[in-house]
């Protein structure tokens, strides 16, 4: 087949499917497996399509559907980059197709198949479509989409005030975004007379020349859109609202598949389309910006009780990282393309890895509230004894997450940390970036304690006592086979980095890039990266596995040595036993000692009921000009006499502020 | 034009009051009296030996001590005339005030004649760092003079030692050293540019640092401009360096707010004169600031002046605004507005320093101090309440007092720079002025009373007091209506203030002065 | 005889440890040792200079006897029995925070407009800009610690603090220079530390404690 | 050759950890003015617990591995460690790799608590956790100094720059925030909350006995013993030394002072509550990064 046919097929299978699944009320296994069965046919061809375009690009694929009022043509275009992300987030799609079959029916009983899979099958079909268009104009149309349906996934559970509440703040905040974005589209459309990406990226430089404030604007735009989507900080505020609102399969695709989108618009535009005059400032923007997001994010996360709660905050966290690498990377692609390119394969490992561990973490989520029936972290515990493999696919995600070697995460953490550092080297704010990701990295490492601690470890709690056993194979499967991931891309990184070396080398076009071997080493075991020539760091997982094994070897034949005998007891608690509860150590109390310190940084979103009281209160003049008028004539000299207050540090504040003011002005008069 | 002459004159005056101080700081204990003729007497040679100075200047003399380190110029003889004369009459006023006051309290572990020392002691001090601050002639001295007469009059400010003074003192010497140190860094800027082209000590001298300003790097220029302005203006009590003035104005006892209140300001303004228009031919915005700061400070200094019920705060407040006037004098940089800004200045000296002894006399004799509480003291207290009108009519600057006569010149000169706002913000300032003054002194002296002010008991104040009152406003109504007397020495000082920046001779004046009709002409 | 920049450097970045220290303490008496410490910086930075400017060893003289020994007496006999300093209005990260954005923004401000100061060339205009950004650092320290200190005595600390700073600026903007002034610019520093001391007794035996923020008697 | 020096690196380890404790035992002891355990102790306490009775409370799986994990990631750290001039492994891992591997241990032994439900190991737990969040990143920021001195984060070419550089300022701050660090992350007195024996009797390891326990000591011992080597191979190698014998000597002896200083600060001083650690950390945080400022202003 001709990837054109490939791709139209994996299209068609999502829509009919869709289709399909909309006829069924009630039987959730039967329509969950015919929504696998087509979600599978499509990401089958879909990586056959991905694989084709690795080798080489697949060049534009027109399905004739044109708008020529606004000289809109939807285009496919597939390059590496859309490659890399029609991998993986097909991948982590099936397998929560996969994960939704006994799932939504042992939780969602009472609920219609038909509200759930058709829109989640339209969500892949959407998410392709962004990934693979290169037409601005159907790009936003395919993301309008993605939102949509999205949108009815999060009010699936119709009946929960505060989720359909929700969906609402989802509603509001990312259509605030793509009006953003879709301004910004206009603005290039009217300067090139085109949406192809190719045309807007002339324009952008065009503008450069012509008006060099509108483009900053234009970014702006574009940045926020993008970010709004991939859940930054502080616009991904819809984030930890919606994720726990949407059934468990769903917030796997938004967390592992949907907010990638995102970060693949800031990919686009900050990487290809910009001028190479704008990559200092942006990049240095998007850095800062993904800092403060790893920042925020993890340590709110640390402070949730909520399973999905945390998993969302973190989501906000993980993104800071990948965009702290492109951002890095950004930066750097004038001075030193050696850093650049790291950064920006690190950026785009992360997602990679992301979407593995993080789209498996909430079906491990999904997991304990399918056998117990609560998220909330206190009320659970001890589940591990009761379901193994998911506690082992659990630990492996949380390590994962938390960068713990020789799991992927930390691959990638490791890249973001030696090029932001390099980058340090030569502009010391990068220093700063990465110590705040390193502390953030810990912080997620005492979250995911938390969470394992709380919800598998430990005395088994009353909410774990009907638990029967682990969860039926089909929620199974697609647990191990991301676990399986988190571990081949932990171990064996330099696959996927030479296939993301090529979607960089692909997105960065005529500028030269350095072999890769010049910068990630001819060892194919493991990584030495090379910064202008010398080795600056290595991380070799083969053999840290190998001696991992062997030391644990080892310390197993240290411990058979003196073959001690061995007995059951129970556990000891310092005299009588209580019942369980009472003695559990609850999640909430394991960062305590932290949570004084960071106490609500992370703003909530409140939106504001409609009302028409203001459209009274306009025609009443009185009201809000000539009283307030009147009165505060009345009452200025008595302000200003308040504001001798009489502290001193206030008067010596004055002080200050007058020394600005005069330096400011008497610098702003010559 | 002016030759300098080595003599010994200004080091005597700077000499004499300290060595009043330290005598009294030693013999107070033995002698009792002692210290209130040696604080007469040492005032009263200050300005003998200060009149001699302001003649010398008139004859277009410089007199010049310890080589070059003082320098007095006519510009210094009028602060220092006016700064010894204004310490005379505080000191007359003190001799019955001050042995009254002492018996309510002041500083701890003494006794009352203890305290009387000290004061004298101190107060001598602070005359004489003053008249020090304006001989000096080394820019790093200027610095520690101004710095010193904060130091000197802390303790004075703090005198009553209770919750309010205390906490007045505390404000006092915190926000003014601070800022002072502003101006250190200002001086310091000047000093490292001009010892570059200088080089060695020469940098330190203000007579030689004017020959060069004109060659400092221009990003200096504005430095050392703004941290002097913030750090002498604090002390001037410019808005928004303000909040100390009103609480240790109005908590310190009388004769030292008259000092603070009627020189101390205008030497903190002096030093910002003598440093910053060493710019000014480079720099000329910096007046056009120095102007616009100058309304701002009137405008704040009145709106204050209004909201407020005790008499000393209120005077402290209208103070702030007429140091606005005579910045703005200064910042319309004119010939007629330097003018203007001198005369203003001697004459809110004046007036002002009468206002709050006859604010010192009401407390004196009546020991309430609200405006609230007071009323119906023009018969109890004739003298006192003439004085009190005359300050009051003097300073809103009504015909025929002194005040209307600067403050015409003012706005005349305004009007011909053409800094209108300036003028109309000027005119309607001192119109609030009046009413503020007006309106207290109505109700003071004819409204109702209440306890304690309305006891029978109250009566005139001693006679030292009535007469240092009755001096100060002979002199304000006698330079309102015969205002050449003092025209002669004005003249000279601000011609040298014009000269400060160019080079000091007439060639240098014409070079600098077309350069600055282009800064005056939008 | 030449300067060594590598000990000027040195000095003067301790000074800013020191000043961070003198005002982050919470014991009262050990902020004072901090000062003192860094005042004895200070007059290694005197000693330093006056290799080739032997007038600075006056000034040195001076400063040790003034800013090392009377002043930290002044405060160690002042905070005698109230060592624990009120409550400041801003905790610790928030300052530490605040220090390490100063100081860096200090030490790109002068080195990227040295001009703005330095007007001289050679190799004292190099150590010059460090210096100066260390001065501005503890100069703005100083205004810190005036500003967000509620314990009138560490204010105190902190005017000195302030003085230091502008004291390090004048010996790096003009290591030349040779006058009998400094004397009294060291001086008059003590008479005021031991006068606002003197008042600050008062103001804890009539007010019952230091807090500055009690101090609103005197308003509008 | 690699491998053999690695397993070099573990043997050293393995024997020479609790003879440092031992030395520390004594040395608290004397100034206590007790008699104290013979500086075999450690030894003979370890040899005897591997052959006590292992008492398990149906912990499952992980609490059986989680010993030999955390005993095996701290082998795998000393592997990365130089301590006879040259890291084994330093050609497959550096300082990041290191300081991740070393939290893996201490991952390990939590999960380990949490495995066993007991409230003591919980407690004790998040307290590990704390302190890993309080003190590693000193510990971080210290090394990053380091390597922003080398331009490179490999052990072997930091420990090369100190050598060829001398000392320098901001290294010298590094070293003493490193060192402060140090007692928190070997968890010496006054920051042994973790494992507070009078308070939650042994935190985490409460619920461990007989081998398990003997593995969570042995890698607890091997913890000091790495962490005091990477203090004095990457702030003080002076005099490198290449002939590896005697530089195995050498830092031998400097080791040897960092546990007698460590050891007299241990039995001088009181337990700090974890938040008053934290607080601690926090300002000894803050003078690493004045280090690392000092790095990028080049003293």
């Amino acid at each position: 087949m001709t990837s054109e046919q490939l791709l139209f097929l994996a299209f068609g299978l999502l829509v009919v499917g869709a289709v399909i699944t909309s006829l069924f009320h009630k039987d959730w296994r039967k329509t969950g497996y015919i929504a696998t069965a087509f979600m599978g046919v499509a990401s089958i061809s879909l990586w056959i399509l991905a694989l084709r375009a690795f080798s080489q690009n697949i060049a534009d694929i027109r399905p004739g559907l044109k708008l020529a009022v606004l000289g809109a043509s939807l285009t496919f275009h597939i390059d590496k980059l859309s490659a890399i992300f029609l991998l993986v987030l097909p991948f982590v799609g099936l397998a929560s197709m996969v994960y939704a079959i006994e799932y939504m029916g042992k939780v969602y009983a009472g609920q219609s198949p038909a509200r759930y899979y058709p829109f989640a099958l339209l969500l892949m079909g959407a998410i392709v479509g962004v990934v693979a268009s290169s037409d601005l104009f159907f790009f936003i149309v395919f993301w309008e989409l993605m939102t949509l349906t999205s949108w009815v996934l999060v009010w699936f559970d119709r009946e929960d005030a505060t989720k359909v509440r929700a969906a609402w703040v989802y509603f509001v905040m990312i259509h605030v975004a793509t009006a953003c974005m879709l301004a910004a589209g206009v603005v290039t459309y009217s300067l090139s007379g085109s949406w192809a990406f190719g045309d807007i990226a002339g324009a952008l430089g065009r503008m450069g020349q012509t008006n060099p404030v509108l483009i900053h604007i234009v970014l702006a735009l574009f940045l926020i859109g993008f970010t709004t989507k991939a859940g930054m900080f502080p616009f991904g505020g819809w984030l930890p609202e919606a994720h726990p609102a949407a059934p468990g399969p769903a917030s796997a695709i938004f967390s592992g598949a949907m907010i990638k989108t995102g970060i693949y618009g800031v990919f686009r535009v900050f990487v290809e389309f910009l001028a190479p005059e704008y990559r200092e400032v942006w990049g240095g923007i998007i850095a800062v910006l993904g800092t403060t997001s790893i920042f925020v994010g993890t340590l709110t996360a640390l402070l949730q009780d909520d399973s999905k709660r945390v998993l969302s905050f973190h989501s906000i966290g993980q993104v800071g990282y990948m965009l702290l690498g492109i951002g890095t990377g950004i930066f750097f692609l004038n001075s030193s393309p050696v850093i650049a390119v790291v950064a920006l394969i690190a950026g785009l490992f992360h997602v990679v890895n992301h979407a593995c561990f993080k789209s498996l973490l909430f079906l491990n989520a999904a997991a304990a509230e399918y056998s117990t029936g609560t998220r909330d972290l206190n009320k659970v515990g001890g589940l591990g004894a009761l379901m193994p493999l998911t506690m082992a696919t659990a630990i492996i995600a949380s390590l994962a997450i938390a960068g713990i070697p020789p799991l992927n995460g930390f691959a990638s953490k490791w890249l973001i940390y030696q090029s932001s550092f390099q980058g340090g080297l030569t502009s010391p704010l990068f220093l700063l970036l990465v110590l705040a990701a390193f502390f953030s990295s810990i912080a997620t490492l005492a979250s995911f304690m938390k969470f394992l601690g709380a919800i598998f470890l430990g005395k088994l709690a009353t909410a774990g006592k009907k638990v029967t056993g682990d969860v039926p194979a089909s929620m199974q499967a697609p647990q191990i086979a991301l676990a399986v991931a988190c571990i081949v891309l932990g171990i064996i990184p330099l696959l996927p980095i030479t296939l993301l070396y090529g979607a960089v080398r692909g997105s960065l076009g005529s500028m030269s890039v350095p072999g890769f071997a010049n910068i990630f080493g001819a060892n194919l075991s493991g990584i030495s990266l090379h910064f202008g020539g010398v080795t600056a760091g290595v991380w070799n997982p083969a053999i840290a596995t190998i001696g991992l094994l062997v030391c644990g070897l080892i310390a197993y034949a240290i411990s058979k040595s003196g073959n001690a005998p061995s007995r059951e007891t129970a556990p000891w608690y310092g005299g009588e036993e209580y019942t369980t509860d009472q003695v559990r150590y609850r999640a909430h109390g394991f960062v305590l000692p932290f949570k004084s310190a960071f106490v609500r940084i992370y703003p909530t979103v409140r939106l504001p009921r409609m009302n028409l009281q203001f459209l009274r209160k306009l025609f009443d003049f009185d009201g809000w000009l000539y009283n307030p008028l009147v009165k505060s004539g009345s009452r200025l000299t008595d302000r200003i006499s308040r504001s001798h207050s009489g502290l001193p540090a206030m008067y010596m504040l004055w002080q200050l502020i007058g020394v600005v003011l005069v330096l400011v002005i008497l610098f702003a008069w010559r | 034009m002016s030759t300098e002459t080595a003599s010994v004159i200004p080091a005597l005056v700077v000499i004499v009051p300290t060595s009043a101080a330290v005598l009294i700081f030693i013999l107070g204990k033995y002698a009792a009296g002692l210290r209130e003729v040696l604080a007469v007497l040492g005032s009263a040679a200050a300005l003998a030996l200060s009149a001699a100075i302001v003649s010398a200047t008139l004859r277009g003399e410089v007199l010049t001590s310890f080589n070059n380190q003082l320098y007095a110029d006519s510009l210094s003889a009028l602060l220092i005339s006016l700064i010894s004369g204004l310490g005379l009459i505080a000191m007359i006023y003190s001799l019955k005030y001050m042995r009254h006051q002492v018996q309510e309290g002041g500083l701890p572990h003494t006794t009352t004649s203890g305290r009387l020392t000290a004061f004298y002691g101190w107060i001598m001090l602070f005359i004489a760092t003053m008249l020090w601050a304006c001989l000096s002639n080394n820019i790093i001295m200027l610095y520690v003079a101004v710095e010193a007469s904060t130091i000197a009059s802390g303790l004075l400010v703090a005198f009553y030692w209770d919750k309010r003074s205390l906490e007045a003192g505390y404000k006092y010497l915190m926000l003014l050293t601070v800022g002072i140190t502003f101006s250190l860094f200002g001086c310091v800027l000047v000093y490292a540019s001009g010892a570059n082209i200088l080089g060695g000590s020469k940098g330190l001298l203000l007579s030689d640092l004017r020959t060069v300003a004109g060659s400092f790097p221009p990003t200096t220029v504005i430095l050392a401009s703004a941290f002097l302005i913030v750090g002498f203006g604090t002390k001037a009590g410019i808005a928004p360096f303000h909040p100390w003035l009103p609480d240790a104005h109005a908590e310190a006892p009388t004769p030292v707010s008259a000092l603070l209140s009627g020189v101390m300001l205008k030497v903190a303004l002096y030093a910002l004169v003598r440093t910053v228009s060493l710019f000014y031919p480079t720099f000329a915005p910096v007046a056009m600031f120095a102007l616009a700061l100058g309304v701002f400070t009137l405008i704040i200094g009145d709106i204050m002046a209004l909201a407020q019920d005790d008499l000393k705060r209120m005077l402290a407040y209208s103070s702030v605004s007429q140091i606005g006037y005579v910045l703005v004098g200064f910042g319309i940089g004119t010939q007629l507005g330097i003018y203007a800004g001198l005369f203003h200045l001697l004459n809110h000296a004046l007036a002002k320093a009468l206002l709050f002894l006859a604010a010192g006399a009401i407390i004196y004799s009546t020991g309430a101090r609200k405006i609230s509480e007071l009323g119906g003291l023009a018969k109890k207290m004739p003298i006192t309440s003439f004085c009190f009108f005359v300050g009051a009519l003097a300073v809103s600057g009504i015909p025929p007092f002194n005040g209307f006569q600067s403050k015409l010149a003012l706005f005349v000169a305004g009007a011909e720079a053409g800094d209108w706002y300036a003028v109309i913000l000027g005119i309607a300032g001192s119109l609030v002025t009046m009413v503020v003054l007006l309106k207290a002194a109505k109700s003071v002296f004819w409204g109702q009373a209440t306890p304690p002010a309305s006891a029978p008991t109250v009566r005139e104040a001693p006679l030292t007091v009535v007469v240092s009152m009755v001096i100060l406003a002979i002199l304000c109504l006698g330079i309102g209506i015969y205002p050449k007397a003092v025209y002669p020495p004005l003249k000279a000082a601000s011609a040298v203030i014009q000269t400060i920046g160019s080079q000091g001779d007439s060639v240098a004046r014409s070079q600098s002065s077309p350069k600055y009709r282009i800064a005056r002409s939008r | 005889m030449e300067i060594s920049p590598q000990l000027i450097h040195t000095l003067s970045l301790l000074m800013i440890l020191t000043s961070f220290a003198a005002v982050e303490a919470r014991n009262l008496r050990h902020s004072t040792v901090a000062y003192m410490a860094q005042a004895l910086l200070i007059c290694g930075l005197l000693l330093a200079y006056s290799v080739q400017n032997s007038a600075l060893l006056y000034w040195a003289a001076t400063a040790l006897v003034t800013k090392a020994v009377l002043v930290p007496w002044f405060l160690w006999r002042s905070t005698a029995g109230a060592e624990q300093e009120t409550k400041p209005a801003v905790s610790f990260g928030v300052s530490a925070v605040l220090l390490i954005a100063l100081a860096s923004a200090m030490y790109k401000l002068t080195h990227m407009h040295a001009s703005l100061f330095v007007n001289a060339g050679g190799n004292l205009a190099q150590i010059a800009e460090t210096n100066l950004a260390v001065a501005f650092t503890v100069f703005f320290l100083g205004l810190y610690a005036i500003l967000t200190r509620r314990d009138a005595i560490k204010t105190v600390i902190g005017l000195c603090l302030l003085e230091n700073g502008v004291h390090l600026s004048l010996v790096s903007l003009a290591p030349t220079i040779k006058e009998t002034a400094l004397a009294g610019i060291a001086t008059e520093v003590v008479v005021t530390v031991y006068l606002l001391l003197y008042i600050i007794g008062g103001i804890r035996e009539k007010f019952g404690s230091t807090d500055t923020s009690k101090l609103t008697e005197l308003h509008w | 050759m690699f491998i053999a020096g690695a397993l070099l690196n573990v043997i050293l380890v393995i024997l020479l950890a609790p003879l440092f404790e031992g030395i520390v035992r004594k040395l608290k002891a004397v100034i206590h003015s007790r008699k104290g355990p013979p500086i075999t102790q450690p030894y003979i306490d370890i040899l005897k617990l591997l052959g006590k009775e292992d008492l398990q409370m149906g912990g499952g799986a992980l609490f059986r591995i989680a010993p030999m994990i955390s005993l095996g990631a701290m082998l795998l750290a000393a592997t990365l460690t130089p301590m006879w001039g040259k890291a084994p492994l330093g050609t497959s891992g550096d300082i990041i790799v290191w300081v991740y591997i070393m939290s893996l241990s201490a991952v390990a032994v939590m999960l380990g608590a949490f495995a066993s439900g007991n409230p003591f190991c919980y407690t004790g737990a998040s307290r590990e956790m704390m302190m890993l969040l309080s003190a590693e990143p000193v510990a971080v920021v210290a090394l990053l100094t380091a390597g922003v001195k080398a331009k490179s984060l490999l052990m072997g070419d930091v420990i090369g720059w100190q050598i060829a550089h001398g000392p320098s300022m901001s290294m010298a701050f590094a070293g003493i925030a490193f060192f402060l660090a140090l007692q928190a992350n070997i968890g010496k007195l006054p920051f042994d909350m973790v494992e507070a024996d009078q308070e939650i009797a042994d935190g985490p390891f409460m619920e461990f006995s007989g081998p398990r326990l003997a593995l969570y000591k042995l890698s607890f011992y091997i913890r000091q013993l790495v962490f005091s080597f990477i203090l004095v191979s990457i702030f003080v190698p002076w005099p490198g030394v290449s002939f590896a014998p005697l530089a195995l000597v050498a830092g031998l002896l400097k080791v040897l002072v960092v546990f007698v200083v460590i050891g007299l600060i241990d039995s001088v001083n009181p337990r700090l509550r974890i938040d008053q650690s934290m607080t601690y950390m926090g300002r000894v945080l803050f003078v690493s990064l004045a280090a690392l400022a000092f790095a990028v202003i080049g003293v």
